[in-house]
């Protein structure tokens, strides 16, 4: 899917222009115009989500009036108002942080995991390999969102609200964030190992090796940095699926609980409403496809910017 | 190997081009729905869970439990007023009529002489000694043991009476005895073969019943079909079929009856009957005994302030009940004042708290809780007055509480809302209500409707590592409550039990034990070509064999 | 041959215990079975202590686990509650072919819980695959022939959309356009729910009409994904040197397409279906439930949800014993398909 | 020889590509002639543009992001770059073949190699399933494959790189081409194998009577081989000889250089092997001047000022430079 995928051969004849790697990533980035796009719409999200914040008060997104519910958008209540009477423009906004905390820090735990699972199989090597690479299929063997609810039901008891920030939320929120990343690094993990088997047999690590630069070093300041692409791409691609993952678990009904919304648990909440309540799915949904969709381009863009040479979705 | 490498090739290209040619899928087809009307009565109605298990003794599931009415037979009945319908009795046993002993603990049961199986073996006696032992037979993993548990013997004195006698008087024993009776000579040889019946072929398709209809198919997952019995003795249903479909998503359900492609779905949400009503279909509301309420934990891990009577009373002002039921549930319901209400027990001069914040301040003040510190929620002595408060996962719980934690927080009492998966369960589980790890526990429950009698409230019941499986979560220990609790228990007298039951009303009330929010009834929506329907709380389909569709 | 796969299933052994005993572990704390035991009210404490004892749930977990690996055939529990173990068990353990009975549905096996469902849940994924595979070919080809012309964009955008969507969200808006309101509005509708409509019975035409809606929402969240994996493989391919080779001899564009490269396509994609057909048994928890398919997902989420440890552990030790299967499979076939390959 | 008349003519032959980093200028006017029967060698540096050249006359370059930006290409009175797609491809494979460098990845793996002989003539001639096959097997005998007709069942990768190599030779001859281009054919190869494949295409272009274009950076093969040799740098042509006159009367500082770096037998051992100073030219910048001049020996300020035509300075030698490399002055 990338443009590097057409004849390399016959551009690679022709002699590497002098641009340095950074320049070159987003010369070939600002080609891909959905990736931009993406780019754009997702900062717009963030904007969104985030700036909203010194409009609204949190307080005004969980106030509850009865008398006002299920109100299709009007001047007072743009986005209209959900079954207890909360003004959903402004539990977008919040929805939208958690949302977006959700994805990005999911995709954290996943990236984390990830590399020092694929790192330390693919450096060391032998059994150490071995026993985390068996871990590792294991965890293949079975669908990603079947794990997911075996772990969210086996999580799912005593969840305590946490402070952050001044601000309370459910410890669901965390749960979903470790679950997630819990249950999506092992395709990360074998890429960055991949990448290691192959790293640590070149000739500046086996240089290093040589000097006796300590192993941590060989492994963080020397092949890790040389393997960052498809990290990146798989990052920004994990942040996509932990956010339509939240949605999925929240259906499920082992989601992020109340009274922290997310796009994905309003979108749950506006099940039964499809048809009599329009506004409670439109823009929680609306927002979910845009961030995913965005995402995706994003992630589309910087593996043909980085990574030419992958082809998976 | 070659030439079929290149078939397998040949066939990618061939599916392509074929795919190219056919498009995508078009919904374009009609199903020509009800086409075949009037040569056979078949109704659908829509379940949302699966039966688990058909045999009575094996399952506490409601859904499986109301199709006995079907298939399978009671000894009594309920109408829609709540009142017993003798169905394999002749009647019910009283002092009056000499069914019951003089102490209360013997009860003989006159079963009628026209009472046959399906397949045409009659109704004895021994059936329901088989019933019993098989219910205490330690190799049968039965879901409960209840009442049987409580009896000294059960004895068939003749081929159409069956005398029970009970350990200690036992006042409850209408709401929960004889519900299913097994037939001993189906039965009778699977359990002399296997050892215990736990997986008798009886379980998945009891080919013998004593009901209008006769079970005919379930198929996992997807249906179970149960057809006109004509050897039942009060004469052949009106209804040919009754196709049970199950569908687990609320929302489908909903689809489905309003598509017409289910003629009865039950548990509706309140959000849904307005769609429903425009629809055409019939919405019955039937009191089941569940009353949705707040119980507030009164153990060593609940809030200190729950401790005190005024906070709790406090509690109950703070929330506004009224609108609550007008606004979000659209004023189908009313608010719930006493755990009885509704039920044949209740006392109706107890009336709900009103919605009064002032009074509540008040209270609360005078119970020397304030807001020293001004973050907005009271203190005393250096304890804040924040709740755990926590319920289950169900939407409109949810949405209660929401409204709750902003009224609540009106007067100063702050919560945090919890939603637990795992709300039910059991002490050694980690259940969050079980081990008392919450302050509010918002639910609805009933023991055995229409019997008002509960254990909820018993002292001995608290859970505890040493006894982990007691069921007073919330752990009231009140000594008075418990003298009436223990006085009802064994009062076979109707009226005198009723007395008690009003005080027990009363108590539970004036010390804000329990908070009522709404009456919590089940919702039917019921298709209108479906005529003489009628359903009661506690045995929905008493009538079904009067079931008729409309021309 | 036959070495190479007696060694995958020899190292698939230390894997499928490694799962299971992890699974068996999450599952045993996840829920309750006792809690409600599927009624309206908790379960009465006396019957929660007897079920307890009889089901063997008061036992250590490491002893569940064996139990449930091994059997107890060999060892006594205690029945009636009078603290003496005096009956031998009944069980003879996953590696002697014993799944266990399910509690959900007391005392039935696990393998005819399951039994029953697979066959819904494959004609359901099964198709939905074929079709997903099939359009996903067909529209791969278009957008790698046609790589960033308008239809190859448009087509990309509209994918990635319903890649993007919740499928709830989906299976439940179909349904209510097809069904609910076609009907209402006196169109040819489609049914909402089940397999087939009782008054007709359980033919291939209704099961086939009421597949419709299932298969569209399955099939419309997956495309992206397949699509764009074969859209990029055949670009790859098209890239290599032999398609220049045959373009220099003068081939014809559809033959170069369909012979060359998608014959050099085929093998990634071969692979990559192989590997998700496993997957397939799983069902679809999402739209089964909506669309009342009486599938695997639902059985899944039905024992998760009441606690259901033996069928959880079946459906996912089936999958898991599936996916080292089809691993082997795929390997052996890519080995046909691919002339480069051979085992000895 | 001299007296066959032209049939292949390019003239100003432009290709560029549009790639991320910038505008590929790989061909940037080349012009050059081919008379019939006869031998080209064209000769340069990886990158100089050579095998673009090449791709451009058969219309094989990937459009986007390849495209040719001008020029002619006429082949027997047709300009090719004018004709159709379908017209094309009835040109390439019977009127010009083509062999590629490296036959490891040339040849389509998974099919079998007379499946790929047979179908450029199935494409192109009228014969049967059974002509063809023997036609195939016919073919890799002339190529010098032993036990051919069995072996037009494998795989390509049941063939070592040479022979995989006479098997493209083989493909490219199976619908007797009048003009055969080889793109670095030997360049994979190893040296013994090298020659055995020069050899093979010397003894099969004698005998079928076909030209050829003969790609390589190797000026060491041209002598024996070609009758006229151009080189190429930076997508231009800068020297075009008879091939014993290049030797002798070498007339542009780069082929000069390049003569320079090739290993002779005849070299004193005092005399060290010069390679080229400085770093091949960046294309993705249109050149003003002299595209060699930066690394030129020879260099003046007309030369980074002015690009030098490719002009005729003797017989039959063309030479695109402002420099006389013998006196030093300039032209």
């Amino acid at each position: 899917m990338s443009v590097s995928d057409q004849p390399v051969n016959m551009i690679a004849e022709i002699e590497a222009p002098s641009l340095s790697l950074s320049d070159l990533t987003w010369r070939r980035f600002k080609r891909h115009k959905m990736a931009i796009a993406g780019l754009v719409v997702l900062f717009l999200l963030i904007i969104y989500s985030f700036g909203g914040a010194f409009f609204v008060t949190e307080k005004y997104a969980n106030f509850t009036d009865t008398k006002e519910r299920l109100q299709a958008p009007n001047a007072k209540h743009p986005f209209g108002t959900d079954t207890i009477g909360r003004d959903l423009l402004a539990r977008t906004i919040y929805g939208g942080q958690i949302s977006i905390i959700i994805g990005i820090t999911a995709a954290f735990v996943e990236v984390m995991i990830g590399i020092v699972i694929g790192a330390v199989a693919g450096y060391f090597g032998g059994k150490i390999d071995a026993v985390l690479m068996r871990f590792t299929e294991a965890m293949l063997n079975l669908p990603q969102l079947l794990l997911l609810i075996v772990m969210a039901k086996f999580f799912s008891s005593d969840i305590k609200n946490i402070e952050l920030f001044g601000r309370e939320f459910s410890g669901s929120v965390v749960v979903i964030i470790f679950i997630i990343g819990l249950t999506s690094w092992p395709y990360l993990a074998r890429i960055v190992r991949a990448e290691f088997l192959s790293i640590k047999e070149r000739e500046f690590i086996l240089a290093a090796r040589a000097t006796g630069t300590p192993t941590w070093e060989i492994i963080f300041k020397h092949i890790l940095p040389n393997s960052i692409a498809p990290i990146v791409v798989s990052a920004t691609l994990g942040v996509a699926g932990a956010i339509s993952l939240e949605a999925y678990v929240s259906f499920l009904g082992l989601g992020v609980r109340a009274p922290t919304a997310t796009w994905g648990n309003m979108l749950e909440n506006a099940y039964r409403y499809i048809e009599s309540a329009y506004w409670m799915w439109f823009f929680p949904g609306m927002f979910i496809v845009l961030i995913v969709l965005s995402i995706n381009f994003l992630g589309d863009g910087l593996r043909d910017a980085l990574d030419p040479r992958s082809r998976t979705v | 190997m070659k030439h079929l490498k290149s078939v397998f090739f040949m066939l990618v290209i061939a599916a392509l081009l074929l795919a190219a040619c056919g498009g995508g899928e078009e919904a374009t087809q009609a199903p020509g729905a009800g086409g075949e009307e009037g040569s056979n009565k078949t109704v659908t109605f829509i379940f949302t869970q699966e039966f688990d298990n058909l045999n009575p003794l094996y399952t506490n599931q409601w859904f499986t439990a109301i199709t006995y009415q079907l298939w399978s037979c009671y000894a009594w009945t309920y109408d829609d007023q709540n009142a017993p319908v003798p169905n394999l009795v002749t009647e019910l046993p009283t002092t009056e009529n000499g069914g019951i002993s003089e102490d209360g603990r013997t009860l003989t049961f006159t079963l009628r002489d026209d009472i046959v199986w399906s397949d045409g073996e009659p109704i004895t006696a021994d059936d329901f000694v088989f019933t019993y032992e098989m219910t205490m037979d330690p190799n049968n993993t039965v879901a409960s043991q209840s009442p049987y548990d409580e009896m000294e013997s059960v004895v068939a004195s003749d081929p159409h009476t069956v005398v029970v006698t009970f350990k200690e008087p036992f006042a409850p024993w209408a709401a929960t005895l004889w519900k299913g009776i097994l037939p001993k000579h189906v039965l009778q040889p699977v359990f002399e073969a296997d050892g215990n019946l736990n997986s008798a072929e009886y379980n998945r398709a009891p080919a013998v019943g004593c009901g209008p209809f006769n079970f005919a198919e379930w198929e996992a997952g997807s249906f179970a079909r149960f057809v006109a019995n004509d050897n039942y003795w009060l004469g052949r249903p009106k209804l040919d079929e009754i196709f049970i479909r199950f569908v687990p998503d609320d929302a489908s359900q909903i689809a489905a009856l309003q598509s017409g492609e289910g003629d009865l779905g039950t548990f509706i949400a309140y959000s849904d009957i307005p769609a429903l009503e425009e629809a055409g279909v019939q919405m019955f509301t039937v009191f089941s005994g569940y009353n949705e309420g707040l119980y507030l934990n009164l153990g060593e891990k609940g809030h200190p302030a729950l401790k005190d009577q005024g906070v709790r009373q406090a509690i109950a002002y703070a929330i506004d009940r009224e609108s609550l039921v007008t606004d979000l549930l659209l004023g189908r319901t009313g608010v719930a004042a006493t755990y009885w209400d509704n039920t044949p027990f209740v006392d109706p001069s107890v009336a709900p708290y009103p919605y009064d914040p002032a009074k509540a301040n008040e209270l609360l003040d005078a119970a020397g809780w304030a807001d020293s510190n001004g973050d907005g929620t009271r203190d005393k002595d250096g304890v804040e007055l924040v709740l755990k408060y926590g319920t289950t996962t169900r939407e409109i719980r949810k949405e209660i509480q929401a409204v709750f934690q902003q009224q609540l927080l009106e007067v100063g009492i702050g919560t945090e809302l919890i939603n637990a998966e795992n709300f039910f369960d059991g002490y050694a589980e980690g259940g969050p209500a079980a081990t008392g790890s919450l302050d509010i526990y918002e639910y609805s429950t009933t023991a055995n409707f229409p019997d008002p009698h509960t254990s909820e409230w018993f002292c001995d019941q608290i859970p505890s590592d040493e006894s982990p499986d007691g069921g007073n979560w919330q752990a009231v220990c009140d000594t008075a409550l418990e003298a009436l609790f223990t006085t009802e228990s064994s009062q076979v007298d109707a009226a005198a039990r009723e007395a008690t039951f009003h005080e027990i009303s009363k108590l539970v009330f004036d010390q804000a034990y329990w908070i009522g929010i709404y009456w919590d009834p089940d919702i039917w929506a019921i298709n209108s070509r479906l005529t003489n329907v009628k359903l009661s709380g506690a045995t929905p389909f008493y009538n079904i064999m009067e079931w008729d569709l409309a021309e | 041959m036959t070495k190479y796969i007696v060694r995958r299933l020899l190292q698939a052994i230390p894997l499928l215990l490694l799962i299971s005993l992890i699974l068996f572990v999450l599952m045993q704390n996840a829920t309750d079975p006792l809690a409600t035991m599927g009624g309206r009210t908790p379960t009465k404490p006396e019957d929660r202590a007897r079920l307890t004892r009889q089901l063997g749930l008061d036992k250590p977990i490491y002893i569940q686990y064996l139990y449930w690996l091994v059997g107890n055939d060999w060892a006594k529990t205690d029945l009636d509650g009078d603290g003496v173990a005096e009956t031998y068990g009944t069980r003879h353990g996953v590696i002697r072919g014993d799944f266990g009975t399910s509690i959900v549905q007391t005392g039935r096996p696990v393998t005819k819980v399951i039994g029953e469902r697979l066959p819904n849940t494959l004609i359901l994924m099964l198709t939905s695959e074929v079709i997903i595979v099939l359009g996903a070919l067909l529209v791969g080809v278009y957008s790698a022939l046609r790589q960033y012309s308008f239809f190859d964009n448009l087509l990309t955008g509209i994918l990635f959309v319903g890649y993007s969507m919740p499928i709830f969200f989906i299976a439940l808006s179909t349904m209510y356009i097809f069904s609910v309101n076609f009907k209402r509005w006196g169109l040819p509708y489609l049914p909402t729910v089940g397999m087939f409509d009782p008054k007709i019975g359980e033919t291939p035409g209704q099961i086939i009409l009421h597949m419709i809606l299932p298969v569209f929402s399955i099939s419309f969240i997956s495309f992206a994904a397949y699509s764009r994996y074969i859209r990029s493989t055949l670009l790859e391919v098209l890239g290599q040197d032999y398609i220049r080779t045959a373009r220099s001899k003068g081939l014809p564009k559809r033959e170069i397409t369909f012979i060359h490269a998608l014959k050099n396509a085929s093998l990634p994609i071969v692979t990559v279906v192989g590997l998700d057909l496993p997957l397939l048994l799983g069902g679809a928890v999402v739209t089964e439930r909506i669309f009342a398919w009486p599938g695997m997902g639902r059985l899944f989420i039905d024992g998760i949800d009441r606690g259901d440890t033996p069928v959880v552990m079946g459906i996912l030790m089936m999958i898991a014993v599936s996916v080292v299967v089809f691993q082997i499979l795929t390997d052996i076939v890519y080995a046909w398909l691919d002339p480069r390959i051979r085992f000895d | 020889m001299t007296n066959a008349r032209k049939f292949l003519e390019v003239k100003d032959l432009k290709t560029q590509f549009n790639t991320p980093e910038g505008t590929v200028y790989a061909v940037n006017g080349v012009s050059f002639d081919l008379k019939e029967g006869e031998t080209l060698a064209v000769v340069g540096e990886s990158g100089c543009g050579k095998s673009v050249t090449m791709m451009s006359i058969m219309r094989l370059i990937q459009i986007p992001p390849g495209k040719i930006v001008g020029g002619e290409v006429v082949f027997r009175d047709t300009d090719l770059l004018q004709l159709s797609e379908e017209a094309m491809e009835q040109i390439r494979g019977r009127e010009i073949a083509m062999i590629f460098q490296d036959p490891m990845t040339s040849l389509n793996p998974v099919l079998t190699v007379g499946k790929q002989i047979t179908e450029t003539l199935r494409t192109h001639t009228p014969m049967t399933q059974e002509q063809c096959r023997a036609r195939a097997g016919a073919l890799l005998e002339l190529v010098g494959i032993p036990d051919p007709i069995k072996r037009l069942d494998d795989y390509p990768h049941q063939f070592s790189g040479g022979m995989r190599q006479r098997v493209m030779i083989a493909m490219s001859l199976a619908c007797t081409p009048s003009l055969l281009i080889a793109d670095e054919p030997t360049t994979a190869l190893d040296v013994t194998i090298q020659a055995q494949i020069i050899e093979l295409v010397k003894e099969l272009k004698k005998n079928v009577g076909m030209a050829m274009i003969w790609i390589t950076h190797d000026l060491g093969i041209v002598a024996g081989l070609a009758d006229r040799v151009i080189v190429m740098y930076a997508g231009y042509v800068v020297e075009e000889a008879i091939v014993d006159d290049l030797y002798e009367n070498t007339l542009h500082p780069y082929t000069l250089a390049l003569l320079q770096a090739l290993p002779r037998a005849d070299r004193r051992r005092d005399q060290s092997l010069k390679s080229i100073k400085g770093s091949p030219p960046n294309l993705l910048v249109e050149p003003r001047g002299c595209p060699f001049a930066p690394r030129c020996e020879f260099v003046r300020e007309k030369c980074i000022a002015e690009n030098p035509a490719l002009v005729n300075v003797e017989t039959n030698h063309k030479v695109a430079c402002w420099v006389d490399v013998k006196t030093g002055a300039l032209r």
